[in-house]
């Protein structure tokens, strides 16, 4: 059955991309959905044959690479964390295939788009099931692949293909620390499989110091890796540029499911994470830090995806925090709730951008609730979700996370602090978006070319995935709920307990890790909750009163009035991409013609040809001197032989 | 008996001829010249053929000697025929002339 | 007076089956030049009829002979393997070339009986010289040769150089031949004997330095002959001036006989002064070094041959410069006969290309010739190949076994510096190929010459034994080079 | 029987195929009929080394060996045998060989039969190279596979051919040269320590008793030669230009086998005869690939001449397979490594063979290499996208491909032993990517900049008969690595753990009856 997920995605990959006739738009898109919706059935027993027995279930497929002491299977497990990623990425996978369909309608080459989709689904899934870091490695690279097709999928433009390249270069960087991890971990315990090595870290009780450096840097070099593929500070220029790519896409995968590749594989690892504390303490701040940067950019971004982007590469950097300060479980948690909400954002985003026409500029839309009355509510929802209303999804989990943070013993509050600063942010610009783009008067460019017809709602097909995931982001939220609610019902955090058995702390770690399992007084525990909910709602309120019924201009008019460099920088978001470009990409290529153009050409060759030339001239001189007179040959021979014989004689 | 010549004159006056002989070749731009001087090699040769089988007491040396001779005869008729050749050719027997083979 | 004629004691019989080959080759030349005189015999094709029979004759006496070693007049005639080896490639090589000529012949007035004759006798003495411990016969014989050859070269002058060749290769040959005279004196002085082995007796010590002298003269003397370096100048003139079948029989035969010859006398020299091998050791290096380095910017054809085949001289010089009581002379003998048949398959073509228009192949006379004469130029090709060493032809085995006898001689520089000259050389022969293959015919180039079945027949046989021989049949070729005991 | 004696003359018989047909394509009345011919020759060639894939028994040493005495008081033999080490590379000359005879199909130019005849010559070179164990016969096919690719390159390349053969040549035999004159040494050196003479490999393996100074020597001639064929930076700058005015079958039999002629050689010579030296020398020699990953990756990026690009590439991943074959790790070769080296060359071979023949492609079409004259391409030419895509991958060694597995295990290994190469090496792997995605955009995506690309014809299907069959082995060599590696694994991993006192048996020809899987 676990081969039947995989199989069903590759099969509509390569029936989409080779096999099948190309003019039939529908017969691609059914095909793409049937195969995504067959392995979410799949998924579904594999998932419930893994529930009800609730352990962890190996499929060796065959042995896949043998070289030396090196050995490779192909081999899957399903367990808590991949059982439910395969769930999300199949689930929402298939919602955002259906919703695509629509999107995608005046494409040309539906077919390319969806067997790219389809081959994402198969190496996402190969990703989160592979049971050694060589198969999660191979999927890790393949959804980077996909991810650079997918942006560059309309291709004919320049600046998508450059960012198409620009994904993958800067994912390369995070896949190379990733490949010395694999490179470390096999140097010191001779095998890369997940069970082999979390058995290995349960023997390091026996060794003297409960944290060699040995995995410390393993640790690091992973985290690069997730880095990369996460966005990440300093390596997150990738995530707001891959928005080039069609909305459906930004949606699955720099939303849902490949951007958390980076969470989802610290914690397969976390028994190595919770072994090295000086690493987690890193990814704690770099999480906690991504958040607040990533936020603070998107306050002031005109563009609707871009705004969204930031808002991720936020969210991620929530998702980070967590691992980082060891509540994993409530990272995942969050990587649940996020995929369901984000999704549900950037599809919403999506409708309104197919209802606009391609219309991308906040500043050209407002008033679009009349129009788009079930996108705008869907919206509404999703908005509530992320910003962390009670009762929604987002606010479970992302408290969860700020409590965790809070209780950290090494700079705990700091990094609560910063979260928290973060939380705020994102509700102001979560509302701004939403105002901007569903309230007041219209702001449609007059002079587009389309502005005589009116925005109108979607077809069924694109709102009903949303209408799903809209009520999922409410309901995923109460499988989270923290323990102190639950416990007023009488119930306790289903989700914790669910990863339980996968989220566990080596023997020789539970030292530094005692606060995790510590008891708090609930009155602190209530306390921050009440503190970030009235913040939040503060946020929230302040946008509101900024920007419903006002003209753009205002709040833009009255930051840069007050703030003007402060203003640009966030709209520059803060040059990091420029920094780059005039740092390291600039010099590279100053250096690399210098190599080519003199050392290569002039030095290096030019030795090789001189030498030839030197024989020549010489030759030609000397030849030169052989001016054919009898009495200069005649004079070479007997100067030659007494030449020789004094030379012999003494 | 009168006492013989000392073997060592015999063969400074054959090196001193060889030099000559040498030197002529080198030296002068006449064919003729040229060719004369090359009999004065070989002869100095001879000279020493003689010189030597009087002081080694066999007539191979003279033997030897006779052979030269007949040798350089030839030589010298080849090279009148060809000079002959030579100044059929190009009006004189200048040895500047012949510089067309160089390089 | 009947004491005299006691002690003359009569030639032995077995005298004449000995010495058959030289004495037909004498008798025929003779012939050859009174048949000259009476024009009616001086047809071109009874010429050749004649030239043929009587090396073919020649040919199956010394087969007859074979290289059982005979000695007669205290050595003055000494037959052996070497000279059997030697008179066998000799003769051979000589019917291949005249079948060369013949062809070009019947165009010019060249190879009247005269130049049969000369011919003959240029063989005789080079038959003469290899046949020999005696310096009155070496003598002889290479002055024979030399003679002929003198006039072989400026005799018809056929491309309005030859003559000026000629009277080069006389004046500077004559040089040399005193050199090697004095040299000879010398030795006779010190040793009191004009016979090789003499040179093993032990010589009163005021002598020493005579005999030393003379040694060196005799070899720098014949070193002249073999065109090494720095004796080298007069080559590359004369091979250019000379008739192309005249060159490549210098090439060929004459270096053969003279080499033969140095091994020979370099057996008793460098037994009796063993440190001379360095002589030959700097003779060889610098050879190599010039011949390779000049031929370089040559855009004449036959003059770049004439500087490689001084480098050729060179590598061979190699072998002089170590033991040569070991399997020198057999390394040697094979050498020489890739060299060889790859020099008849350059020279045939050459001459075959220059038959119709009188002058010397410039490199880019022969632009494109693969367009016009792809099966010539594939023959050029291997040849040309073969002399740069480049397997599979026998011309990278012998380069093989050369090198392989420098090292065992503890020669290791001296083999390195034949390395790196032979990869230079590589630039110059591979210019010819730039040239057949790579560019483009030249409107004004060669008069088409007529097919010649002979010259098809010669230069495919020597190209195909080129080839064979560096692959398949190098076993039973040095298995017969030993066999003939060398 | 003919079966039979087909199977116990299998080596030669794949040897001396091709040249004997390349007489026969020679002697062809009619081009048509050569071409058939040719083609035929070159598949029957393929079938004869499938032949001896599939009885090849993995780890029992020298297999389907023959010998002929040649110059027996010389020692010299013609002695040819398949093991580990060499059977890829075999596979590979005689597959690309096949495709390459399609792919100069229409290849019109003057002189067809003979552009074929040289390059089934050209294979009968390298296949007794990549057999011969006798070190006067491999010098022999070492030099032999130069007179051809001379030849190819010299008359049916780009205007500034002479030049670049010419220096190809030269530059080769340059090192060859010096690598005979080592090989004499060594052939002596044999002769005395056992008094007999002999240039059999398996022979010099048991030489022991070399001096010091003369091993390093000797290691510097052989090592010399090979890095000059490999080329090892600084000695590659012979390659850029042969290829970029080889003609496109030129460059790829170039790219795909000669090269690793160099390669091979390091494993088969100078690292199991000069082992003591090897060891001192293998830090520079790692070092030197580390720049040449480096420095051939970084030139290569700003290269305007797509195939110029693609000839420096060469250099970076050569790199990487010399890297791989010098991660020395106490007095063994770390396996993982050699074996990634061994593998590599296959993945180079086909994915940059792949890579020249679809530059090959384009230039048919435009006569232009410029990549400022392309761009936009994948609209018209939507296959040839997807071709010059899975080829790019494999290049950039993309997991899935067979160039992850090569690179993966070089480093790897390399790792185990110095950490620092393999993170500057990896940095390859960052660089890789950059040129090539380079390549990618300003080939097929962004705008239609020049209008006669708009209506370029898409690949044909000869063309397809060659690519397709490059494009499933890139992927195939990914995902099933060890179909392949099963069969060389023995071998390889002798080699690196034996290597300082390597000795390498030769059994007794695998019995015809008895299939993979039955011992």
């Amino acid at each position: 059955m676990i081969w039947m997920v995989l199989a069903f995605p590759l099969l509509g990959a390569l029936l989409n991309g080779f096999l099948l006739p190309r003019r039939s738009k529908f017969l691609s898109h059914g095909v793409a959905v049937a195969a995504v919706g067959s392995a979410f059935l799949c998924a579904c027993s594999v998932f419930l044959d893994f529930f009800a027995a609730r352990r962890p279930q190996l499929h060796f497929g065959f042995e896949w690479l043998r070289a030396g002491k090196f050995v490779a299977p192909f081999e899957l497990a399903v367990d808590q964390l991949s059982g439910l990623m395969i769930l999300i990425i199949t689930g929402i996978g298939t919602l955002i295939h259906i919703y695509a369909g629509g999107y995608m309608k005046e494409e040309e080459t539906t077919y390319r788009f969806f067997a790219y989709l389809n081959l994402f689904i198969f190496m996402m899934l190969l990703l989160v099931l592979g049971n050694n870091l060589l198969v999660m490695f191979v999927g890790w690279e393949g959804v980077g692949l996909c991810s650079y097709l997918l942006i560059g999928y309309w291709f004919q433009e320049e600046a998508n293909a450059k960012a198409g390249m620009k994904a993958f270069l800067v994912n390369r960087i995070g896949d190379i620390g990733f490949l010395i991890g694999i490179f470390l971990t096999f140097r010191h315990f001779g095998t890369v499989s997940f069970t082999e090595l979390s058995s290995w870290i349960n023997l390091m009780t026996t060794l003297p110091d409960p944290y060699p450096k040995a995995i410390f840097w393993i640790t690091l070099s992973f985290f690069i890796g997730a880095c990369g593929k996460s966005a990440q500070l300093p390596l997150y220029v990738w995530l707001p540029d891959a928005m080039a790519g069609p909305t459906p896409v930004s949606a699955l995968i720099h939303a849902a499911t490949m951007v958390t590749a980076g969470i989802f594989m610290m914690t397969r690892m976390s028994f190595f994470y919770y072994a090295a504390p000086d690493t987690m303490l890193i990814v704690a701040f770099v999480g906690a830090f991504t958040a607040l940067f990533a936020a603070t950019i998107a306050l002031v971004q005109t563009d609707i995806k871009k705004v969204l982007a930031y808002s991720t590469v936020s969210q991620l950097g929530y998702m980070v925090l967590a691992c980082g300060v060891g509540a994993f479980d409530a990272g995942v948690f969050h990587l649940l709730t996020h995929a369901c909400f984000k999704a549900l954002l950037f599809l919403g985003a999506g409708s309104v951008i197919f209802a606009m026409h391609h219309e991308q500029d906040m500043r050209r839309m407002g008033g679009l609730r009349k129009h788009l009355p079930i996108t705008h509510a869907v919206m509404l929802i999703g908005v509530l979700a992320i910003i962390g209303v009670p009762g929604f999804s987002g606010f479970f989990s992302k408290d969860e996370i700020l409590w965790k943070a809070f209780i950290f013993p090494t700079y705990g509050p700091i990094l609560w602090g910063v979260g928290f600063l973060a939380a705020g942010c994102t509700a102001f610009y979560m509302v701004r978006l939403l105002c901007l783009t569903f309230y007041g008067p219209s702001y449609q460019d007059p002079h587009a070319h389309h502005h005589h017809h009116e925005p109108h709602e979607t077809p069924w097909y694109m709102w009903a995935p949303l209408v799903i995931l809209a009520f999922l982001s409410v309901a995923v939220g109460y499988l989270g709920v923290p323990d102190f609610l639950a416990h007023l019902v009488g119930g306790r955090n289903l989700f914790a307990s669910y990863l339980e058995g996968l989220v566990y702390i080596p023997t020789s770690a539970r030292s530094a890790w005692t606060h995790l399992h510590a008891e708090h007084a609930h009155s602190l525990e209530w306390g921050l909750m009440l503190t970030s909910v009235a913040w939040v709602t503060l946020a929230a309120g302040t946008a509101v009163f900024c920007y419903v019924n006002r003209p753009v201009r205002g709040i833009a008019g009255f930051l840069g009035a007050h703030f003007p460099r402060v203003h640009q920088l966030l709209l520059d978001k803060y040059r990091v991409d420029e920094c780059y470009q005039q740092k390291i990409v600039t010099p590279l290529a100053e250096i690399s013609t210098f190599l080519w153009q003199l050392f290569d050409v002039r030095i290096l060759n030019g030795c090789v040809n001189w030498v030839g030339y030197l024989l020549m001239g010489t030759s030609g001189i000397a030849s030169f001197r052989m001016t054919g007179s009898l009495h200069r040959y005649g004079f070479w021979v007997l100067a030659g032989t007494v030449g020789i014989l004094v030379f012999s004689c003494f | 008996m009168s006492s013989i010549i000392p073997i060592e004159h015999s063969l400074i006056l054959a090196f001193l001829l060889f030099f000559i002989g040498a030197a002529g070749v080198l030296i002068r731009r006449n064919l003729i010249t040229v060719l004369m001087s090359i009999e004065l090699m070989l002869n100095s040769a001879n000279l020493l053929f003689v010189a030597a089988s009087r002081q080694v007491g066999n007539v191979d040396g003279q033997v030897m000697m006779s052979f030269v001779v007949v040798i350089a005869a030839c030589e010298a008729a080849i090279g009148l025929a060809m000079v002959i050749a030579i100044f059929r050719r190009y009006g004189n027997i200048k040895t500047e002339f012949l510089r067309a083979l160089r390089g | 007076m009947e004491v005299a004629l006691s002690t003359l004691t009569p030639i032995p019989v077995a005298f004449y089956g000995a010495a058959s080959p030289i004495l037909i080759l004498s008798v025929a030349g003779i012939l050859a030049m009174l048949l000259s005189v009476c024009g009616k015999w001086n047809r071109p094709r009874s010429n050749f009829l004649f030239l043929f029979t009587i090396l073919a004759a020649t040919l199956g006496c010394l087969v007859q002979n074979g290289p059982r070693s005979f000695s007669f007049f205290e050595g003055a005639f000494q037959w052996g393997s070497v000279a059997y080896i030697g008179s066998l490639l000799i003769v051979g090589l000589a019917g291949v070339l005249a079948a060369l000529f013949y062809p070009s012949y019947l165009r010019t007035r060249f190879f009247t009986g005269e130049v049969i004759a000369l011919y003959l006798f240029t063989l005789l003495g080079m038959l003469v010289l290899l046949s020999s411990d005696d310096f009155v016969t070496i003598l002889v014989g290479v002055e024979l040769s030399a003679m002929g050859l003198y006039a072989l070269v400026g005799y018809v002058d056929i491309n309005r150089l030859s003559l000026e060749a000629a009277v080069k290769y006389l004046v500077l040959g004559s040089v040399a031949t005193a050199i090697f005279l004095f040299g000879v004196g010398l030795l006779y002085l010190s040793t009191g004997s004009l016979s090789l082995h003499a040179i093993l007796q032990p010589v009163a010590p005021a002598m020493q330095i005579w005999q030393q002298t003379g040694m060196l003269m005799v070899l720098l003397g014949l070193g002249f002959k073999l065109a090494l370096a720095p004796f080298h100048s007069w080559a590359p003139d004369v091979y250019e001036g000379a008739p192309s079948g005249i060159t490549a029989f210098m090439a060929t035969c004459v270096k053969i006989a003279i080499l033969l010859l140095l091994f020979r006398i370099c057996r008793f020299f460098l037994q009796a002064q063993p440190q001379w091998s360095q002589l030959f050791l700097y003779l060889a290096a610098f050879s190599i070094v010039i011949g390779n380095w000049l031929a370089l910017v040559q855009s004449g054809l036959k003059r770049m041959l004439a500087y490689s085949s001084i480098a050729h001289s060179g590598y061979m010089a190699m072998l002089l410069s170590i033991d040569p009581h070991g399997g020198a002379l057999g390394t040697l003998v094979f050498y020489l006969i890739g060299y060889s048949l790859a020099s008849v398959a350059i020279f045939g073509v050459i001459m075959w290309l220059e038959e119709k228009n009188c002058r010397n192949l410039h490199l880019d006379d022969i632009a494109g010739l693969s367009r016009k004469y792809p099966l010539a130029s594939l023959a050029l090709t291997v040849a040309i190949l073969s002399l740069a060493g480049m397997p599979p032809t026998v011309g990278f085995l012998g380069k093989f076994f050369i090198l392989t006898q420098a090292v065992q001689g503890a020669q290791v520089g001296l083999v390195i510096l034949a390395a790196l000259g032979s990869t230079v050389s590589l630039y110059y022969y591979l210019r010819v190929l730039v040239r057949m293959y790579m560019h483009e015919p030249d409107p004004i180039s060669l008069l088409a010459p007529q097919r010649s079945w002979l010259t098809i027949l010669v230069v495919g046989t020597s190209v195909s034994l080129v080839v064979l021989m560096g692959t398949l049949w190098t076993q039973p070729m040095l298995e017969w080079v030993k066999g003939v005991g060398l | 029987m003919l079966l039979p004696w087909i199977h116990s003359h299998i080596a030669s018989l794949t040897i001396f195929t091709p040249v004997l047909v390349a007489l026969l394509v020679l002697l062809c009345p009619s081009l048509a009929i050569a071409k058939w011919v040719a083609l035929l020759g070159a598949c029957g060639c393929f079938l004869e080394s499938v032949h001896i894939w599939h009885y090849f028994v993995p780890g029992h040493g020298l297999q389907f060996t023959e010998s002929y005495p040649w110059m027996p008081e010389w020692g010299i033999q013609y002695f040819v045998g398949v093991d580990g080490i060499s059977l890829l590379l075999i596979m590979l000359s005689t597959f690309l060989t096949c495709l390459l005879v399609v792919g100069a199909w229409n290849f019109e130019a003057r002189g067809q039969k003979t552009f074929l005849a040289l390059l089934l010559f050209l294979e009968s070179g390298m296949l007794g190279a990549l057999m011969a164990f006798d070190l006067v016969f491999f010098y022999v096919c070492w030099e032999i596979m130069l007179i051809p690719m001379y030849f190819i390159i010299g008359v049916w390349g780009g205007k500034n051919r002479v030049y670049a053969t010419t220096k190809f040549v030269l530059y080769t035999v340059f090192g060859s040269l010096l690598m005979l004159v080592a090989a004499i040494c060594l052939y002596l050196l044999h002769k005395k320590e056992f008094g007999v003479y002999s240039t059999n490999l398996l022979d010099l393996y048991r030489l022991s008793g070399l001096p010091a100074s003369a091993q390093f020597w000797l290691f510097c001639a052989f090592a010399l030669a090979f890095a000059i064929k490999v080329p090892l930076w600084p000695f590659h700058t012979w390659l850029p230009h042969a290829h970029t005015e080889a003609p496109t079958t030129g460059s790829v039999i170039l790219a795909g086998v000669l090269l690793k002629m160099g390669t091979y050689g390091l494993l088969r010579f100078a690292i199991p005869l000069f082992p003591a030296v090897f060891i001192d020398f293998a830090p520079l020699l790692s070092t030197l690939g580390v720049i040449g990953i480096i420095y051939g990756a970084l030139v290569a990026w700003q290269q305007p001449d797509a195939k110029k690009m693609v000839a420096y590439s060469s250099v970076s991943h050569l790199g990487f397979v010399v890297v791989g074959s010098c991660a020395v790790l106490h007095s063994m070769i770390s396996p993982e490594a050699l074996t990634g080296a061994v593998y590599q060359m296959i993945n180079h071979g086909v994915s940059t063979g792949m890579l020249f023949f679809l530059v090959g492609v384009l230039y048919d079409r435009r006569h232009t290499r410029m990549l400022e004259d392309f761009g936009g391409l994948a609209q018209p030419m939507p296959w040839f996208a997807v071709l010059l895509i899975i080829a790019t991958l494999g290049s950039v060694g993309l997991p899935g491909t067979g160039g992850f597995v090569g690179e993966f295990l070089i480093l790897l290994g390399t790792f185990q032993s110095s950490p620092t190469i393999a993170i500057l090496a990896s940095l390859g792997v960052l660089l890789g990517a950059v040129y090539m995605l380079t390549l990618c955009r300003k080939v097929l995506f962004g705008p239609i900049t020049h209008k006669e690309n708009t209506s370029l014809p898409d690949v044909t299907g000869r063309e397809a008969l060659v690519l397709v069959p490059l494009a499933l082995l890139v992927v195939g060599m990914g995902v099933f690595p060890n179909f392949f590696l099963d069969q060389v694994r023995p071998s390889i991993d002798h080699l690196a753990k034996t290597y300082s006192e390597y000795r390498l048996e030769r059994t007794e020809l695998p019995p015809l009856c008895c299939k993979r899987g039955d011992e």
